[in-house]
């Protein structure tokens, strides 16, 4: 027979290390012809922190995005930053992008009031230009700056290498304090709700997920095609977490420990859920360039509790383990049958 | 013992020295540099090495490379000769149907075996046909939604 | 692995010559789906491999009330025959659960059988049908009960030079059933399967076939629960106390995908389920 | 001017992607280069007694071996650098990597393996924690003093509290108790773990990495190869999916050891099988929560006590220990907690940051918790947790500060997108203030 219920559950993921102490870099060069790379240590894996940064690059340099090159490729320099983990790199690496973007106009600044024969406190930037506060006609485009700093636009100007840099930590890292336990220092805090319905197979055991709804609360949604992709990604991992993946089916002894990837088996297609809704909420954070803080992991956490709260309201038994396999569900209704 | 392997790789006459358990994986990747197809589990549980041969899916982990003498082998390679994107490929990136991208060349190549032959599929039958592709990052939805709009029509080539 | 004779044979004569010649050190390679899974985690270590693909074994045709299966179909195909559909649907509705697309283009039935696992989708079907293995050597050809063909896991009564050519269908009557539970919706080898087929008359049984997957060493038939009812009215306390009876008689094992109890469990409800759909009470 | 902050857009390197021309780390074959694979303890604890390399040397195609005693700088690793880069003399689990081959191509390798003669006294492992933690548990390596984490010295409790707990308890008109455990799982990155390394013209060790955290590493690295951190060219960047599972250094190591030996560009990569057995994985917590709480819902007390199984060395497991606790009482206010956390070492494969890393292992009894709750008092589950929910100001247990609180926002849009109608009292209810 099968049985339907629903559950949900509220939850929430710290963004950055406990403790903080985990700094984030950035660098910005501008190129000969007005272009910008910009240089992260953030590691793309696949959640789209590069093209997040560079978001947030072209609106600190307020030029057109498609002006500015990223890259994460590490190698020497990016290999400095703490890197991809602990949902830190939307509360973190932007302040780096936001340091090193001012590092860079200040620099811009500084050359430009030269050529300009002014003070750089006497100039603006502004859309990719530098001009002379109420003079707006003496001004320079970035190509300009660029071209002439690398000695291809002009005869006679110094060279200069414009690259600004920046770094940033939420906090010092702050042990734990021995008596009490107490640590403040925590970058940012996201939370998110998930509402599951279920079918239930009492005689097989099986869950089917036929809905799910997860809303996450991220500060900013800094790209919300990226946003989406976040919590689908979650979704995938809390559902398989929930009902199929073990490592050690016999915990804690260790024997069957599945060697392939059918029997460790993750969810298919199939075992998504039939009908998926998500959706954002947005209480810009405080310490979050534009209240941005990161979510990205936390959307694994909400289904295991949702779904096994779904199978209580749908057969009355308590799964208080994860993952709930048809074994485990039939054997909690064995015992409460007996 | 060492053979000579001809076959068609993404429209071109290829020959190539093979051993009798090499795969049209091993083949592709070491061989013949065609890294699109990933290795994922050597075991047919994963998809990601997901070619077309002779318009039909396989694994390529699971395909001993002898036996495509003389047939036409498509991988994401040759998806876009021309450089031009494959309205798959587009629909694709715009729509995030993939995070980290491994598992792309070989769902790509799925989606394109199921609309060759079912041009309008539901969403269950996408579902279905697409199960044998794994994706850790999760972006079943996106691709759902991707090929639901290729078969619309939304993408051109 | 580098030493290793590769031969494609293009008729069945020839494969058996070479079979006769390299006997069980020969790999015999169709789909590939298990056979090449093994040799890249250097499973199994053949002196050669015998790729059959070129055989011409890819037939489904109705002869003498009989279906007959060319051993290299594929699943695939099998999904796509309109015979398989009219003739022989609980076949397709296993296939429709074996693997996965891009598997399903390659696996064959005769594969799905000489593989041997006690899990393979299409062997339960088959049995239900009191199928026939035909098998080939030098020394001429012979039929094996499904029901005989397999003696344990990854072991079967075929010599090391007899190559799988052909099954064989009898058209039995009356309505056939496949169920099978996994950990996942797809793409998912069986925890239990169950294949039934009854022949009813009114709301008797005239015969009955019960087959467990994943429930002993080898796919297995449950002939006394078919004796349960054969000859009974057929309603939902004997269809319990039969699927009771047909898991009575399996010997399941704990294993990564479930344990025994699981598997019992399990068992019964899915030879319940089939027993009751293919009765049509 | 445009705002791109907030806008949807595809991902900015997407297009290669699409097109299969991302290279990731197992995409470059280079010319002459060799492969490595591990050789393997077969027991889950072992005494190593020899290693007999001499008929796996004759194996034509073989180039070498590399042991403990090939590393030129630390032979321990790992977050809490009490991992062995190769085994000496013990194994703490089935698949601790002893030694490499170093071939031409790895059925090479394979076939070497087979012929290395591996003597290993087979010892009685312990895989239960709390077997592990009774005085006199076999240890799970020679090298402790006992199965269980030192917080600090001496200290096997991490304890974390706000308020008095036993006095929340008291003030309860109910409490609800309840044990929780959280399975082992599999990063099951799509892409195995897999490293290059070789030396370029200026004689710089080039490591092509799949890690997450290149600075951690290459760091650690370094100390592994005794190289000045600018002698090693750390190349990241592309990862075929991490979850956290690319957090540990799995296979850089490797290959930059057997390219400093042999001096060729060297490929390691775990097969799926081995990547599932024997790397690193979301290692099991044990809870047990108990949850006092008035009549009108107002939780006033939490108690948690966790124990969490490392496998056979430190990594993440202590700190994830310290994590989890800090936010296992969820999205809460709850003027009295208190949390008693453990860290116990068995004879498994070592515990790892995943996806949610231990706070899901919390999120998950304390949601549980929150709807038995519910239950007990006879509230609607939205309800008690709105009624708790964090507004800005509230604080943790380890006495952070909340700031920015949106879990009401949260529920309140999730119940829309779901079609849940809540009562206006509870829509009228902000993070900002109680």
């Amino acid at each position: 027979m099968k049985k339907k219920g629903v559950g949900m559950a509220c939850v929430l993921h710290p963004s950055g290390n406990k403790g903080a102490g985990d700094p984030s870099n950035a660098a910005i060069q501008l190129k000969n012809d007005g272009t910008l790379v910009l240089l992260v240590g953030a590691v793309d894996l696949g959640q789209g922190s590069t093209t997040i940064l560079r978001q947030f690059a072209a609106d600190l340099m307020e030029v057109p995005i498609e002006h500015i090159f990223a890259s994460n490729f590490g190698d020497d320099f990016a290999a400095l930053s703490a890197g991809s983990f602990a949902s830190r790199v939307t509360l973190i690496d932007p302040h780096a992008v936001e340091n090193a973007a001012e590092d860079l106009k200040k620099k811009i600044r500084e050359y430009a009031a030269d050529l300009l024969e002014v003070h750089p406190d006497d100039l603006d930037y502004k859309e990719g230009k530098v001009s002379v506060k109420g003079a707006p006609d003496r001004a320079m485009t970035l190509a300009e700056v660029g071209g002439t700093a690398g000695c291809v636009l002009g005869l006679g100007a110094e060279p200069a290498l414009l690259v600004g840099t920046g770094a940033w930590q939420p906090a010092p890292f702050t042990p734990h304090d021995p008596e009490t336990g107490a640590m403040a220092a925590v970058g940012a805090i996201s939370f998110g709700c998930c509402v599951v319905e279920v079918e239930v197979d009492t005689e097989t055991g099986m869950v089917d997920v036929t809905k799910m709804t997860q809303v996450w609360e991220v500060g900013k949604a800094v790209n919300p095609l990226l946003v989406r992709q976040q919590i689908t990604g979650g979704t995938h991992c809390g559902l398989g977490t929930a009902l199929i993946e073990d490592s050690y089916p016999y915990y804690p002894d260790a024997a069957w420990a599945p060697e392939n990837l059918g029997d460790y088996a993750l969810p298919t297609f199939m075992d998504y859920p039939d009908e998926f809704l998500w959706g954002y909420e947005e209480v810009p954070h405080p310490a979050g360039v534009k209240g941005a803080k990161g979510f990205s992991e936390g959307s694994t956490n909400g289904p295991p509790p949702a779904i096994m709260a779904a199978i209580h309201d749908a057969v009355g038994v308590w799964i208080d383990q994860y993952p709930a396999t048809p074994e485990v569900v039939l054997r909690a209704l064995a015992a409460k049958e007996a | 013992m060492k053979q000579i392997l001809s076959f068609t790789l993404n429209g071109a006459p290829v020959d190539v020295i093979v051993t009798a358990t090499e795969t049209l994986l091993d083949v592709l990747r070491e061989k013949l540099g065609v890294t699109g197809p990933k290795r994922g589990c050597d075991n047919g549980d994963c998809g990601t090495c997901t070619v077309l041969l002779d318009g039909e899916p396989v694994r390529s982990c699971l395909t001993i490379a002898l036996t495509v003498a003389g047939r036409q082998v498509l991988t994401v390679e040759g998806l876009s000769p021309d450089g031009d994107l494959h309205p798959l490929q587009k629909a694709f990136h715009e729509h995030g149907a993939f995070q980290c991208g491994f598992c792309t060349p070989g769902m790509l190549m799925s989606a394109k075996a199921l609309l060759d032959t079912n041009p309008n599929p539901s969403r269950v039958e996408i579902r279905e046909y697409m199960s044998g592709n794994l994706c850790r990052c999760g972006s079943y939805e996106e691709v759902v939604e991707a090929i639901q709009a290729v078969a619309a029509g939304e993408y051109k080539e | 692995m580098k030493e290793v004779s590769y031969f494609a044979p293009t008729e069945v004569g020839e494969a058996a010559k070479l079979l006769a010649e390299y006997g069980d050190k020969a790999a015999i390679l169709a789909g590939g789906t298990d056979l090449v899974a093994q040799l890249n985690y250097y499973e199994v270590k053949p002196a050669a491999l015998l790729y059959i693909g070129g055989l011409g074994l890819d037939y489904v045709r109705e002869k003498g009330g009989k279906l007959v299966i060319g051993a290299g179909t594929t699943t695939a195909h099998l999904l796509a025959s309109d015979l398989v559909a009219q003739k022989f649907p609980v076949l397709a509705a296993a296939a429709a659960t074996h693997g996965s697309p891009a598997v399903r283009t390659v696996a064959t039935i005769g594969g799905n059988l000489g593989t041997a696992s006690p899990a393979g989708d299409l062997i339960p079907p088959l049995m239900v049908m009191d199928a026939d293995v035909i098998l080939a050597s030098v020394r001429g050809e012979r039929a094996v009960p499904v029901k005989d063909f397999f003696t344990g896991p990854g072991e079967t009564v075929r010599a090391a030079d007899e190559l799988i050519v052909e099954i064989q269908v009898p058209l039995l009557p009356g309505k056939a059933v496949f169920e099978k539970v996994g950990r996942r919706k797809a793409q998912v080898c069986s925890i239990v399967s169950a294949a039934v087929r009854l022949e009813m008359d009114g709301g008797v049984c005239k015969d009955a076939r019960i087959v467990l997957g994943s429930m002993a060493p080898t796919p297995l038939r449950c002939p006394k629960a078919e004796g349960m009812l054969k000859g009974k009215a057929v309603d939902a306390a004997l269809i319990a106390k039969c699927a009771a009876q047909a898991v009575a008689e399996s010997d399941p094992i704990d294993d990564q995908r479930a344990t025994a109890w699981y598997r019992q469990k399990a068992g019964t409800a899915l030879v319940g389920r089939a027993l009751t759909k293919a009765a049509g009470v | 001017m445009t705002e791109y902050v907030g806008m949807a857009m595809p991902r900015y390197d997407g297009i290669g992607q699409v097109k299969g021309q991302t290279k990731f780390v197992d995409d470059f074959v280079l010319p002459g280069m060799l492969y490595a694979k591990a050789l393997r303890s077969p027991v889950h604890k072992g005494l190593i007694r020899s290693v007999d390399f001499s008929a796996a040397k004759k194996v034509p195609g073989v180039v070498g071996f590399v042991t403990a005693d090939d590393i030129p700088g630390n032979r321990l690793f790992g977050a809490c650098g009490d991992q062995q880069v190769l085994a000496e003399s013990y194994t703490a689990y089935k698949g601790e990597d002893i030694a490499l081959v170093v071939a031409v191509d790895e059925d090479t390798c394979m076939e070497a393996l087979e012929k290395v003669k591996l003597d290993i006294e087979e010892q009685e492992p312990v895989f239960d924690m709390f077997e592990a933690a009774k005085p006199g548990a076999p240890l799970v390596r020679p090298d402790l003093k006992s199965n269980m984490w030192e917080f600090m010295p001496g200290v096997t409790t991490r304890v974390i509290y706000l308020g008095d707990v036993d006095k929340g308890l008291a003030e309860a008109d109910y409490i609800v108790e309840g044990r929780y455990t959280t399975g082992e799982q599999d990063h099951a990155a799509m892409e195995p773990m897999v490293s290059v390394a070789y030396f370029d013209d200026a004689e710089r060790l080039v490591i092509h990495t799949h890690s997450q955290c290149l600075q951690f590493q290459l760091g650690s690295l370094a100390s592994i190869f005794d190289l000045p951190l600018s002698r090693i060219r750390y190349i990241g960047g592309v990862v075929g999916g991490g979850f956290g599972g690319k957090n540990h250094i799995h296979a850089d190591h490797f290959a930059g050891l057997a390219a400093l030996k042999f001096r060729r560009p060297v490929k390691y990569r775990l097969s799926r099988r081995e990547d599932l057995l024997y790397s690193t994985k979301r290692g099991v917590f044990i809870l047990e929560y108990k949850t006092g709480v008035k009549k009108d819902g107002r939780l006033t007390a939490n108690y948690i006590k966790l124990w969490h199984d490392a496998g056979a060395y430190g990594g993440f497991s202590p700190y994830g220990v310290e994590k989890c606790s800090m936010f296992a009482s969820g999205p809460y206010h709850i003027p009295n907690m208190r949390v008693e956390g453990q860290c116990v070492f068995t004879n498994k494969a070592g515990s790892s940051s995943m996806r949610g890393f231990t706070i899901m292992n919390g999120q998950f009894p304390m949601e549980m918790q929150m709807t038995k709750v519910a239950e007990a008092v006879g509230i609607d589950q939205w309800e008690l947790r709105f009624i708790n929910a964090w507004r800005d100001g509230d604080m943790g247990v380890s006495r952070y500060v909340v700031r920015g609180a949106g879990a009401l926002e949260a529920m309140t849009g999730a119940a829309k997108l779901a079609g849940i109608e809540l009562p206006d009292h509870l829509l009228a209810m902000s993070s900002r203030g109680r």
